[in-house]
């Protein structure tokens, strides 16, 4: 597979992680492309931490509505059922367990689960958005990133050491090369990508990688 | 009695050094004209509450860009350089806070609260220098309540006794800022006369709010 | 005067203490009857703590509608510019120092301007309600009584003995005998009613009252 | 896929032993038909969490004299003798909490707070055994969250995914409720397709929504 070949099926594999009726946040980039690759008879609830539950696709030119944006401050959609309501409300969501799964990128992430997606020091500080609660709140963190950098930096630490977004939060790492579920024994690689091997996905990989018991 | 003042006589009420909050996200829902009006009168010095500083040429922008900004309490700066640049330059200080801890911080000034205990940025440099609770064996940080001398706020239907119906994502921070400020102003689109809103349409209640601002048609504009 | 007009007297003197514009919510029983007794060309907003502003007089028979009761649960109206909210709205209101006044009656009150309102041990236990609340939110906390019990008890105590509704938030407490004025001084009698001399209202009172300087 | 439900079927997921939070005040937006149906299964044992008791003879009050409930948090019980009796007489526990107390630590349940600062009951028989924390010189009590197994809820509308919108002042506790419980039943006046409701007229979302049920008609009742 090309690059365009993997990125395609990391999408893909993120959602389906998700079951009929769960709500789900999805960030910028990578995770705003799930929207779009969920599997046949799969209807999830996508909400906007700015403020409404029934996220839909982009409008037609010509359709957009300056009050209806998405998280990104793009023009976007509400699908029927939705609903509207206040910053307050929509922590109240995010932070209450109501998310049932929240997928963002990230800068890092470590084998404890700590995350780290809001700032580089001295470099890049664009503030944590909604990120912090959105990761401790949501039922289920899951990260949808490239495997590394692209200067080929890992990404997936044995201790991030970039300021954190949460601690211990992250439950699963799907990038290009393969899943990886977050366990209290370590990470697990519970799938690898098509002609990748596991020895492959190590070598891109700073803390040892178990395989499913 | 109306509440229907010109925008000049609203932003007079702003004094240099006061405390701001702004309604809005990334523009949508931020009350531009209000803003325009702020930074044309190079009001100075000012704390500015708000998730961001919008987009680089928005009237949000604009207050950073015109150095009418000293503080600034916000969520995400990643939409206008110009933030980052006066924050890297020791110009403008800057206190990022989570989005759910904002928005909590200002109800509770709101609604008499002496502050939140949330679960948000514990294990992050958010907690540097705050108290933690312990709650059944969950850690908590006690995040204070934060209020404004004013807030400016952008509504799309008003009566003239301040209730305020605000549309889709545009309300945001609006209904939470309007409880937490001395003084509260909205822009709005549309307003009508008292009793033309039902009472269970009204998103703001009008003791909330103490000026109404008719927001003018424009022609296609991106500010806010 | 008799009773009657001296009650009358109260229930006027209470809605001379406000302003136009002011948001005030009136406690059951005697408070009630404030609305009804303004000033001329005076015109305040009446919060009901169930969820509305802008409380109207009570329902003319057959207009009642069971979804608009007030604090009492009686029929009430809504008048226009009014606005409905939840529990928790009507309740940041109240404690987030948005009301002007409330005014409510009490069991007992003392020079500290502690209040008693809302229990006898062992005899009658029917719940604070939302009395703490207002007692506590509210910019000016007006309480209109009788100024005895019916068996002439004392009710304006040096020290209350009934469990507290709060401490020392009482600002004014008007009677049919007078207006008394809580200060760091102690209590001063504003005003005497009709007919009445400062000893007669002293004598009912345990407290010493002061005359205004 | 539509949530609604019959009202037994309903009541079923209720089980002895439950906590469960009830809308409503003083009957006002309570949810009587499934008030109904759950003295007239003869629950057992739960603790209920409530602004009051209802007035005697209305639906929330046959849960105390049926006594279903051997738990009672509430604010006021003077509307139902028959509560005070079995609280004087040790046959029910009753916690008895400042309304904007309560409202709030439903709240800070269904929004993933540790708990909330309040200055209400300060100097009270409220304070016992409670944690005080002074916030800029002022003592405020800390407290905690309060949540349930079920919810029992009253609405005007809903669409049959489950938003919901509320009439008057019968809104009070229930939007408030519906985040604080595992489970969240909702009787209905009228339910509507989805799509039927104009977003910004919902007044509780969906997802917190797990079953509706159709009230029915009556005749002339004082059953909440």
């Amino acid at each position: 597979m090309d690059k365009e070949a993997r990125m395609d099926w990391l999408v893909k594999r993120v959602a389906q992680e998700f079951k009929s009726g769960d709500v789900v946040n999805l960030g910028i980039g990578i995770p705003t492309k799930v929207a779009n690759a969920l599997p046949e008879g799969i209807e999830i609830i996508l909400q906007s931490e700015n403020g409404y539950m029934g996220v839909g696709p982009a409008p037609e030119a010509g359709n957009e509505d300056p009050d209806t944006v998405n998280a990104g401050g793009q023009y976007a959609t509400i699908l029927p059922g939705g609903c509207c309501f206040d910053s307050a409300t929509s922590f109240a969501i995010i932070r209450g367990g109501h998310v049932d799964a929240t997928v963002l990128g990230a800068l890092q992430v470590d084998e404890e689960g700590n995350l780290a997606s809001w700032m580089i020091p001295g470099k890049m500080v664009p503030g944590m958005g909604g990120a912090m609660d959105l990761v401790v709140g949501a039922r289920r963190v899951i990260v949808a990133m490239e495997h590394a950098t692209k200067n080929g930096g890992l990404k997936i630490l044995k201790k991030c050491d970039l300021p954190l977004t949460a601690a211990k939060q992250v439950n699963l790492i799907v990038t290009e090369m393969g899943v990886i579920e977050v366990t209290s024994k370590g990470l697990v690689l519970k799938e690898i990508a098509p002609g990748l091997t596991f020895e492959e996905v190590q070598a891109c990989t700073e803390p040892i990688l178990y395989l499913p018991e | 009695m109306t509440k229907v003042i010109g925008v000049e006589d609203a932003i007079r009420k702003i004094e240099n050094g006061m405390t701001i909050m702004v309604g809005g996200f990334i523009g949508c829902g931020a009350p531009g004209q209000l803003l325009e009006e702020v930074y044309g009168k190079e009001v100075k010095d000012l704390t500015l509450i708000a998730n961001d500083t919008g987009i680089l040429g928005d009237a949000l922008s604009q207050l950073i860009v015109h150095r009418c900004v000293s503080k600034l309490i916000a969520t995400h700066i990643g939409t206008n350089k110009e933030t980052g640049r006066q924050m890297s330059a020791g110009e403008l200080e800057v206190n990022l806070v989570p989005q759910g801890t904002l928005v909590e911080q200002i109800r509770a000034a709101g609604a008499g609260l002496g502050g939140i205990l949330t679960p948000t940025g514990i294990g992050t440099i958010v907690e540097e220098g705050k108290q933690k609770l312990v709650i059944n064996g969950t850690e908590y940080l006690l995040e204070l309540p934060i209020r404004a001398n004013v807030a400016l706020l952008n509504a799309y239907k008003a009566d003239k006794a301040g209730n305020l119906v605000y549309r889709r994502a545009a309300r945001n921070f609006n209904p939470v800022m309007a409880m937490a400020a001395d003084l509260v102003i909205a822009q709005v689109d549309h307003i009508v006369e008292v009793g033309d809103i039902d009472p269970d349409e009204v998103m703001t209640p009008g003791i909330f709010v103490d000026y109404l601002v008719q927001k003018q048609p424009r022609g296609v504009t991106n500010l806010g």
